[in-house]
């Protein structure tokens, strides 16, 4: 038993849990056919039932999952898988048909028309009805948490911000505030808002599919799944005091120190490289840190236009292609300094803490 | 004159239920109510859906495709519904609920020992978690059918702002009870503010927006400082959070929801195969 | 239902139109999303659920506790009052209630008889009241007019208006015409008067009746309407409480008392509290439910609690003031009770499935831990009334020390509990501090020195460091020591008579006084009138190890010679006295303690901990360079200095080098309001509340470094006093009751200045160690014959002179009041304020005036003269000597009364008048006897003095005492005025 | 407009109906019901019905300490008056083998008893300085009379702690008065404070079963059939318990016996 929540505990530790998440998405789309039938969704389903019932058991994992304000975040936990699956196995359907050139499954009911009252307005009345009942038995079952009276010289450790946030201040740790806080999330709102805008493809428009909107699904999903859902799963069940990671079984001891001793990139290079000091004006400290991000900003994307994104630079057009690449690129840096912290420990490409300016 | 036995029939069978039912139907007051009374005929069933404020949200017919629930999930249903549920709850709530430090804590302990119905604050905050979760999946499926594609662009941008709206106000809503969840969580969200570019006073470019040496960007007049009401969640932050959590973001989300459902009749309805 | 499409290929087909259905029956129709009758059977599903759930919600809000609690209360109150129904009912005399109906009916039946008569008076009454309501009502119009003219006339006479005369003439009718219609009334009045004392004849008599039936049934009555008010019939109650219509006059709800001036403190906030306790403890202030199972009984003392004419009426206190709780819960469970025991705590969890309320900060005191919520209120005076035990806590505290280190409310100023070290070397050897040191509780049991090595955190093997533990605490005890005797000044005490006896000195320990602060060994739970009070001295057992003859001799001579400031009074000792007191302190050893083995110095440890203590302040490398430099003895001064900063001796004792050094504790100023999230309970399974982790740390102070890898610099360093179980209860219940709630100065204890300053001053000095004072103390009679014991201060004030008891607290030895009693009053080197202090103190106790009173007694020849023959007649001397002399012959000192050639100038005139009639009454068990049993207004036993008038004959011994044997002066001379 | 007024009428004779049977409930006058329960409290216990009788020897082994000779110089007028046996001690008196002055008593009466209190008084002379009788034993509530009947001061201090303390001075010869004493406690001692070697021993009971041991030891005991819990008290040596049961008029032999060497406790 000891060694099943070790190894669950070590499973769930944030390197390994956002490799295997993404890894484990990319292989789902590329092989959607094989992961999304209904065998594999009973299997995956009936599983993680299984392991939460199982886990009940365990003091320390129901003491954090049976908070009243943690049981909607385990009830996504199983709602945002069905419908990935539900949505894919839709498309994987649609696809086949459109391989077999047989009509979507949409496209055969789509020229009938029926009239709105009865059958929408009574299904949406039954619709209403079941929800109200499913909150009522919600409400009655659990009651809303009230805990201390607010004392703003007590901090809780950890506090935590509302829990549809925790991506955000998971985010935190790899970033600065002023990045985590309030550029990203705008860029996640502006490349949401942009998406019907740099999504030239004609094809998909009204009914499931996967190949013929591959790339968007996939680049969608990715965002969504890993980099928001997982983030707050992660965020509200993994994170304790001093927001250091807690396996799902491990007690949340105040004590728990993690070794997290981070080095900025000027550090490596100046002093680690070149054995010299730091120098002392910041400009020049953090060139190495300046050339990369101008690199990464403006040399990747000139460079995949001419490469393996020509096909995009011809069909968008320079405006939209510029735009979804800086937005592609913007969101593989959350990836990309995770990958860096958890190899090289890296804490700041440019690190200018006097004008607050790091990334 | 008629005697009693059949006077008494007479009244009996005048109160037996189809006629009583007749009766009503027939009466000025119900038919100035119900222009087009029970919707019997197809005709009749279009009239009742143009005739109703509510119901002519819909269109008269509508496409098979469109209304499956295998294909919509019904989940923009499942929002609109909870944001009703929601407003009507908090209204309720509003009747028992003082946003001052020295009232909230204590209204809400209230509403848990000895107020009537006070379960309604259970039914308004796991309304709101569920709420969040199913804007995220009406995201996802109209995603994952591609119903953002033209000619539904704009009306998908009126969604995101929904979707942000919607966090909005669970945000604001968060700090209400007053307790030390609330305020630490807003503490934390609303720290993030600090670290605006140029508007936070712990941003990166802040220091360049000086008038001379006078700083314009401190930590008394910078975003969060906008967003709080001062420099740390107090009174002025609860009360700002009250009126926005129960009047300004509630009127901003109904005006786009109007536009929202708007634009989903005028761009063809539900999305289907074209 | 789909139709498939023939063509292949890419584009998606077109789907045949649907085929024309009749519209009628909609079910059949192809154009249908789902069947209707599919979609029935869901709704139908569904809005049933629907409609469980709705119930189910609303009868989950309607059904709480707090209504069963209310009901059964119910059936209580309504079988309480059937009882007292019974009562009354069987008090009634069922004979003379039935001969009184008898009598009704005959009245009744003589009233049919003359039923004509009876009708034509009521119908001239009526007539006549006609008459009088018309004429009433011109009266009524005339006097309107008179008064308005009244008005405009005097208004015209201010203003001096030219038609003054003629409104005058017009008053002056009006009023006329206002008089004629009041005759009128009056006389119609008179008539109507006389008719009705005539209807009266026949009917009054039956009326005289019915009162006295009614006199009879009164209480039975009153009862019988309260059942019904409380017992309306079970449909009535059950539509009052139905679930919607409870909202219009329910019988059960919610009871809460709102208080005008108690908050909660809130962070940053005042919140108004609002008790609802009373809604499941019905009973609380009903006097009927003194034996009523919880949550229904009484409130204990009603007098004190509750009642409006108590000092805590509820509505102005509440409960949860002195409770502490969740005021607005109406739940067991989130009201935050706290179980009294662990028994109490297994029958909760079962029975009410009761757990630890995790976010509460102000959970409920437990019953036995009550008494901390009175000292919020009553933090200005030394002892709070009807709390013993937060009383002893608070003298624990004063007599342990703790204010050494924490700061503690009410102890800001308080001398240091431990012995003044700077001139140790002259009263102790090195050998006996070490052993000391190591192990006090060896040397006595009863040392209240506590213990700082060899605790659970540095004994042993957990965190031991190369040289273990035992060497390292040797190390430790020998560099303190020797940096001690280095910094301590010498003492060079006159050479005392030395040859005393044992046995006298014995003797005169256990009657001079010494018992009423100090005891030798254990203290017998019978003698135990408190537990701290004999504590306030040192334990004196052993002593005869621990200090030299000589010491003892100047010590015990006059302890302000040798420690100048200490609390230790000085009994006068003669020398011969003094002597046989050393010969018998020198005699108690603790042989055992000395033949005890030194703890052995070793220099690995002490460099182990020098190195230490420099590598704070400096690198590794360097701390070891200095210590290469430095010499053993440097090394230990060094050392010893650091330790007793580190472990802050200067708390209790005075230590050159460290006379102004801050204490080292943590403050406990609001211990009592700490927020239970910020205690850390380790890995201790301890209840998880104040008094738990403060029970655990008073218990063993070092329990929380169990299980955790320290260095020993980071070591936990409160000492372990080894607490008795109650002792740790009773200081925890001090910490918890240091809590920061805001009490208005009106709602605080009002006890005066003068009282409560008395009472700090005597707690201070022990002073119940010898006397009974407010009821309370006399420790020292339990070890002494009754002849001896210190006098009872009961009503000290009224007694005594303010001038006389002024001089005699300063110094004791100027009055000859019982010269042959061995037990001495020690002179405490009051200062003046002091001694003002006590005399206000007692003044005030029985409010009399202060410091100026008058002692003129008015008197005549033919008093004085029946005194003398009374004085004989009474055989006062017999007990009451009235000189100065040894005891007559024969008669044995404990015999002696106090004397009598004093009374003068010491007791106050009134007060003796109250003492001669009964002495019980003053002072319970004393042996002066009354000679006046039956009291002062009866005739006196001594027929043939005065007229046999007990108060003349005791004013006349009273005038005897304090003219004639006062030395004939006819009147006491002008009351010297106190320099207070 | 039938139709319309049969409507109307049936809806107001339901309500009616409806408010009819909500009222009720018990009236408030009338007669109050004939008091249930038995007679008020036991009836007094007649002395008649006290057949049994316990008695015996209260034997007294080992030779009784010599009766001290009592110092009475502190006041000439008890030097003059005193007499052979009021100059002794009468702590331990022993006759023929007996313990003198040792009170015998019943622990607890029978249950649901209550019994008259005696009208005659119970005198305590003080002649000589000295107190007679020396132990005694009487009813709670009986009159305690106390006679001054020497030309010194004598007072009477009552050392109670259940009943209320007295301290009486009876300064003139042939003073007289009467104490009340409304509450069982045994021993209850009496002392002179002017002549510290006075001091007399009482036992005040609720119940009439008590005597004092008299010569040679003897007492005897009427007790109304039952078990009982005897009791002998002795002011120097302590206190012996016994059970015993008496059946209708039987006498039970009871014999207690006091060592000379365990000195009372």
């Amino acid at each position: 038993m000891e060694f099943i929540k070790d190894f669950i505990n070590f499973l769930s530790d944030p390197k390994i849990l956002i490799v295997l998440a993404s890894a484990l998405l990319f292989v789902s789309l590329r092989y959607p056919h094989k992961f999304y039938t209904d065998r594999a969704a009973a299997i995956v389903f009936s599983g993680m039932a299984l392991f939460l019932v199982l886990s009940m058991f365990d003091a320390d994992f129901r003491l954090i999952v049976s908070k009243p304000d943690n049981v909607p975040i385990v009830g996504m936990l199983f709602l945002v898988p069905f419908f990935t699956w539900f949505s894919m196995r839709e498309a994987v359907r649609n696809d086949k048909r459109l391989a077999d050139g047989k009509p979507l499954t949409e496209q055969e009911e789509t020229a009938e028309k029926v009239l709105t009252w009865p059958d929408l307005v009574y299904t949406e009345l039954i619709c209403m009805v079941v929800l109200t009942v499913v909150l009522i038995g919600w409400s009655l079952l659990l009651p809303a948490p009230i805990e201390e009276p607010a004392n703003p010289s007590a901090s809780p450790n950890p506090s935590k911000a509302p829990w549809y946030f925790l991506g955000l201040q998971e985010m935190l740790v790899y970033f600065d505030p002023w990045l985590a806080g309030v550029v990203f999330p705008s860029l996640i709102i502006v490349g949401l808002m942009a998406i019907p805008y740099i999504d030239t493809n004609p094809k998909g428009n009204g009914y499931y599919t996967l190949k013929e909107r591959k790339w968007e699904i996939s680049v969608f999903l990715f965002g969504f799944l890993v980099l928001w859902i997982l983030l707050v799963i992660l965020g509200t069940f993994l994170r304790g005091p001093n927001w250091s990671f807690f396996g799902p079984y491990e007690y949340w001891d105040l004590h728990k120190l993690e070794a997290l001793v981070n080095v900025n990139l000027s550090e490596y290079i100046w002093v680690k490289a070149l054995g010299m000091g730091l120098p002392g004006n910041p400009l020049i400290r953090e060139i190495f840190g300046f050339i990369a991000i101008l690199a990464y900003f403006l040399a990747i994307p000139a460079v995949l236009a001419k490469t393996s994104f020509k096909r995009f630079y011809n069909t968008l057009g320079a405006a939209r292609y510029h735009t979804m690449v800086f937005l592609l690129l913007a969101m593989a840096s959350l990836p990309i300094k995770m990958v860096l912290r958890w190899l090289f420990n890296l804490k700041y490409i440019v690190g200018i803490p006097e004008y607050f300016f790091n990334i | 004159m008629p005697n009693l036995k059949d006077r008494l029939r007479e009244g009996l069978e005048f109160l037996s239920p189809s006629n009583v039912g007749k009766y009503i139907q027939e009466s000025q007051i119900y038919r100035s109510i119900f222009r087009v009374g029970v919707p019997d005929s197809d005709r009749k069933r279009m009239l009742v859906m143009l005739g109703s404020v509510f119901l002519h949200l819909h269109p008269v017919k509508v496409r098979k495709s469109g209304i499956r629930m295998r294909y919509t999930w019904c989940m923009g249903g499942i929002t609109f519904f909870l944001f009703l549920v929601l407003t009507f709850t908090g209204l309720l709530l509003m009747f028992y609920y003082r946003p001052t430090l020295e009232y909230a804590y204590v209204d809400i302990i209230d509403l848990r020992e000895q107020v009537p119905l006070g379960i309604m604050r259970e039914i308004h905050r796991w309304g709101a978690h569920a709420m969040v979760i199913s804007v995220w999946l009406h995201m996802y499926r109209v995603f994952m059918t591609g119903s953002y594609k033209p000619p539904r662009e704009f009306n998908w941008n009126v969604g995101v702002i929904l979707l942000v709206l919607t966090l909005l106000l669970s945000f604001t809503g968060y700090l209400l009870p007053w307790d030390q969840l609330a305020i630490w969580a807003i503490t934390v969200g609303s720290g993030m503010a600090r670290a605006t570019p140029f508007l936070g006073h712990e941003g990166p470019g802040a220091a360049l927006l000086t008038l001379g040496d006078i700083p314009l960007v401190s930590n008394t007049s910078d975003a969060r400082f906008a967003l709080l009401g001062g420099r740390f969640v107090g009174e002025a932050a609860l009360l700002r959070f009250y009126v926005l959590h129960c009047v300004g973001l509630p009127l901003v989300a109904g005006f786009l929801m109007a536009i929202h459902f708007w634009r989903i009749r005028r761009d063809g309805g539900i999305s289907g195969p074209v | 239902m789909s139709s498939e499409s023939p063509n292949g290929g890419h584009k998606p087909p077109i789907p045949t139109p649907a085929k024309k259905i009749p519209a009628l029956n909609i079910e059949k129709r192809g154009d249908r999303l789902y069947q209707i009758d599919h979609l029935h059977k869901w709704f139908a599903i569904s809005s049933l659920l629907l409609f469980v759930f709705t119930v189910g919600m609303i009868l989950a809000d309607y059904s709480r506790d707090w209504k069963r609690y209310q009901r059964e209360f119910n059936r209580l109150s309504v079988a309480n009052t059937q009882q007292d129904m019974n009562q009354a009912a069987s008090a009634i005399d069922r004979a003379r209630f039935d001969q009184l109906q008898q009598q009704l009916q005959q009245a009744q039946a003589g009233q049919v008889q003359n039923e004509a008569q009876i009708e034509g008076i009521q119908d001239q009454i009526a007539d006549l009241q006609a008459d009088f309501f018309a004429v009433n009502q011109n009266y009524q119009f005339e006097k309107a007019i008179y008064d308005a003219e009244k008005y405009e006339y005097e208004e015209a006479l201010a203003l001096k208006a030219s038609n003054v005369e003629q409104l005058g003439t017009q008053l002056r009718e009006t009023e006329q015409g206002m008089n004629e219609y009041k005759a009128e009334v009056d006389k119609l009045t008179i008539e109507i008067r006389n008719v009705t004392a005539e209807l009266n004849k026949f009917v009054g008599q039956r009326a005289v009746i019915q009162t006295e039936v009614d006199g009879m049934l009164g209480d039975y009555q009153r009862l019988q309407l309260r059942m019904n008010a409380l017992n309306p019939g079970a449909v009535v109650t059950s539509i009052r409480n139905a679930p919607v219509l409870d909202m219009l006059a329910p019988s059960e709800r919610v009871n809460q008392i709102l208080l005008p001036n108690l908050f909660y403190e809130h962070p940053f906030k005042l919140v108004p509290r609002v008790d609802r306790c009373t809604t499941c403890h019905l009973g609380i202030d009903q006097p009927a439910f003194e034996n009523a199972p919880q949550p229904f009984k009484t409130h204990p003392q009603m007098d004190l609690y509750l009642a409006a004419s108590s000092a805590h009426p509820v509505e102005q206190f509440g409960c949860t003031s002195c409770h502490s709780g969740l005021d607005r819960a109406v739940d067991f469970q989130t009201a935050g009770h706290m179980p009294r025991t662990p028994e109490q705590r297994t029958e909760w969890e079962e029975k009410y499935g009761w757990h630890e309320e995790h976010y509460l900060e102000t959970p409920m005191f437990a019953m036995n831990n009550i008494e901390a919520g009175c000292y919020k209120c009553h933090n200005a005076s030394a002892d709070v009334p009807n709390a013993p035990s937060l009383n002893t806590g608070r003298d624990l505290i004063r007599i342990y020390g703790c204010f050494g280190c924490h700061r503690i409310p009410g102890y800001e100023n308080v001398r240091k509990v431990g012995p003044d070290l700077s001139t140790v070397s002259g009263k102790l050897s090195k050998d006996w501090v070490r052993k000391w040191l190591a192990n006090p509780k060896a040397f006595k049991p009863e040392a209240r020195m506590p213990q700082f090595w060899g605790n659970s955190n540095n004994s042993g093997t957990e965190n031991a460091t190369p040289s273990g533990w035992d060497k390292r605490n040797a190390a430790e005890i020998n560099a303190i020591t020797e940096y001690l005797f280095s910094k301590s000044r010498s003492q060079t005490l006159p050479q005392g008579r030395n040859g005393g006896s044992a046995e006298r000195g014995k003797q005169l320990v256990e009657s001079v006084g010494c018992y009423g602060c100090h005891a030798i060994g254990p203290i017998q739970e019978a003698e135990r009138q408190s537990q701290t009070r004999r504590k306030h001295g040192y334990n004196l057992a052993s002593q005869g190890s621990k200090v030299t003859a000589n010491w003892i001799f100047n010590w015990v001579k006059d302890p302000q010679q040798v420690w100048p400031g200490t609390k230790m009074p000085s009994l006068r000792l003669t020398d011969a006295e003094a002597a046989d007191v050393t010969a018998y302190l020198t005699s108690l050893k603790n042989t055992e303690f000395d033949s005890q083995a030194l703890p052995q110095a070793d220099a690995a440890a002490l460099d182990e901990i020098t190195v230490e203590i420099l590598r704070a302040g400096s690198t590794d490398i360097e701390a070891r360079q200095t210590l290469a430099t430095m010499t053993p003895e440097q090394k230990t001064l060094f050392a010893g200095e650091r330790l007793v900063g580190r472990y802050g001796c200067f708390g209790c004792h005075t230590i050159p080098g460290f006379e102004n050094a801050q204490p080292i504790g943590t403050e406990l100023t609001v211990a009592g309001s700490k927020l239970i999230s910020q205690f850390d309970f380790g890995f201790l399974n301890i209840e998880h509340s104040r008094s738990g982790w403060y029970e655990a740390k008073l218990k063993d102070p070092r329990i929380f470094d169990v299980g955790r890898v320290k260095r020993p610099e980071e070591l936990l360093k409160m000492p372990n006093f080894r607490f008795s179980e109650d002792e740790v209860n009773s200081i925890a219940m001090v910490l918890t009751s240091l809590v920061k709630d805001p009490v208005p100065l009106e709602m605080r204890d009002r006890t005066t200045a003068a009282i409560s300053e008395g009472r700090l001053l005597v707690a201070e000095k022990n002073c119940k160690g010898c006397h009974l004072i407010e009821g309370a103390g006399g420790d020292i009679r339990a070890t002494m014959d009754q002849a001896m014991w210190p006098p009872n201060l009961a009503t000290q004030g009224a007694k005594t002179q303010p001038m006389w008891l002024h001089t005699f607290v300063k110094d004791p030895s100027t009055t000859r009041l019982r010269p042959w009693l061995t037990t001495r009053m020690p002179t405490f080197h009051f200062t003046e304020q002091e001694s003002a202090t006590i005399g206000r103190y007692f003044s005030a106790l029985d409010n009399v005036d202060y410091p100026f009173i008058t002692t003129d007694i008015a008197t005549n020849n033919e008093k004085l003269q029946a005194a003398g023959q009374l004085f004989t007649t009474l055989q006062c001397a017999k007990c009451h000597p009235t000189s100065t002399g040894p005891p007559p012959p024969g008669v044995s000192a404990e015999d002696l009364a106090p004397n009598l050639m004093i009374a003068h100038e010491r007791l106050r005139p009134e007060w003796v008048l109250n003492w001669l009639v009964d002495p019980q009454k003053i002072m319970p068990g004393t042996r002066m006897p009354t000679f006046f049993p039956d009291g002062p207004d009866r005739p006196s036993p001594l027929t043939n003095f005065l007229g046999a008038n007990v108060r003349s004959q005791i004013e006349a011994i009273r005038d005897h005492m304090f003219i004639t044997l006062s030395g004939g002066r006819r009147r006491p001379a002008p009351v010297t005025s106190t320099n207070d | 407009m039938p139709k319309r007024l049969v409507f109307v009428c049936s809806s107001i004779l339901v309500l009616a109906l409806a408010a009819a049977c909500g009222g009720g409930g018990n009236d408030t006058s009338g007669l109050p019901p004939a008091p249930a329960g038995g007679a008020p409290g036991g009836a007094t216990f007649d002395m008649a019905t006290a057949t049994g009788t316990v008695s015996g020897k209260i034997a007294f082994e080992g030779t009784p300490p010599p009766a001290a000779r009592i110092q009475m110089s502190a006041d000439p007028y008890c030097a003059m008056s005193a007499t052979p046996e009021t100059s002794v001690s009468e702590e331990v008196k022993v006759s023929d083998g007996g313990l003198e002055n040792v009170i015998v008593y019943v622990k607890t009466a029978p249950a649901g008893l209550t019994f008259a209190t005696p009208a005659a008084p119970i005198v305590i002379d003080q002649k000589g300085c000295h107190y007679s009788p020396h132990v005694f034993t009487m009813m709670v509530r009986q009159p305690l009379e106390v006679r001054n009947s020497d030309m010194t001061l004598h007072n009477i201090h009552v050392w109670a702690e259940t009943n209320t303390p007295v301290n009486i001075g009876q300064a003139v010869q042939g003073m007289k008065n009467n104490i009340n004493l409304d509450k069982e406690e045994v021993p209850l001692p009496i002392r002179c404070d002017v002549h510290r070697w006075m001091n007399s021993f009482a036992g005040v009971f609720s119940h009439p079963f008590h005597t004092v041991s008299g010569a040679g030891g003897a007492y005897s005991l009427k007790l109304p059939p039952g078990t009982y819990e005897i009791v002998a008290w002795h002011e120097k040596y302590g206190m012996k318990t016994q059970m015993v049961t008496v059946a209708g008029s039987e006498t039970k032999d009871l014999g207690f016996s006091f060592s000379a060497a365990a000195a009372a406790d």
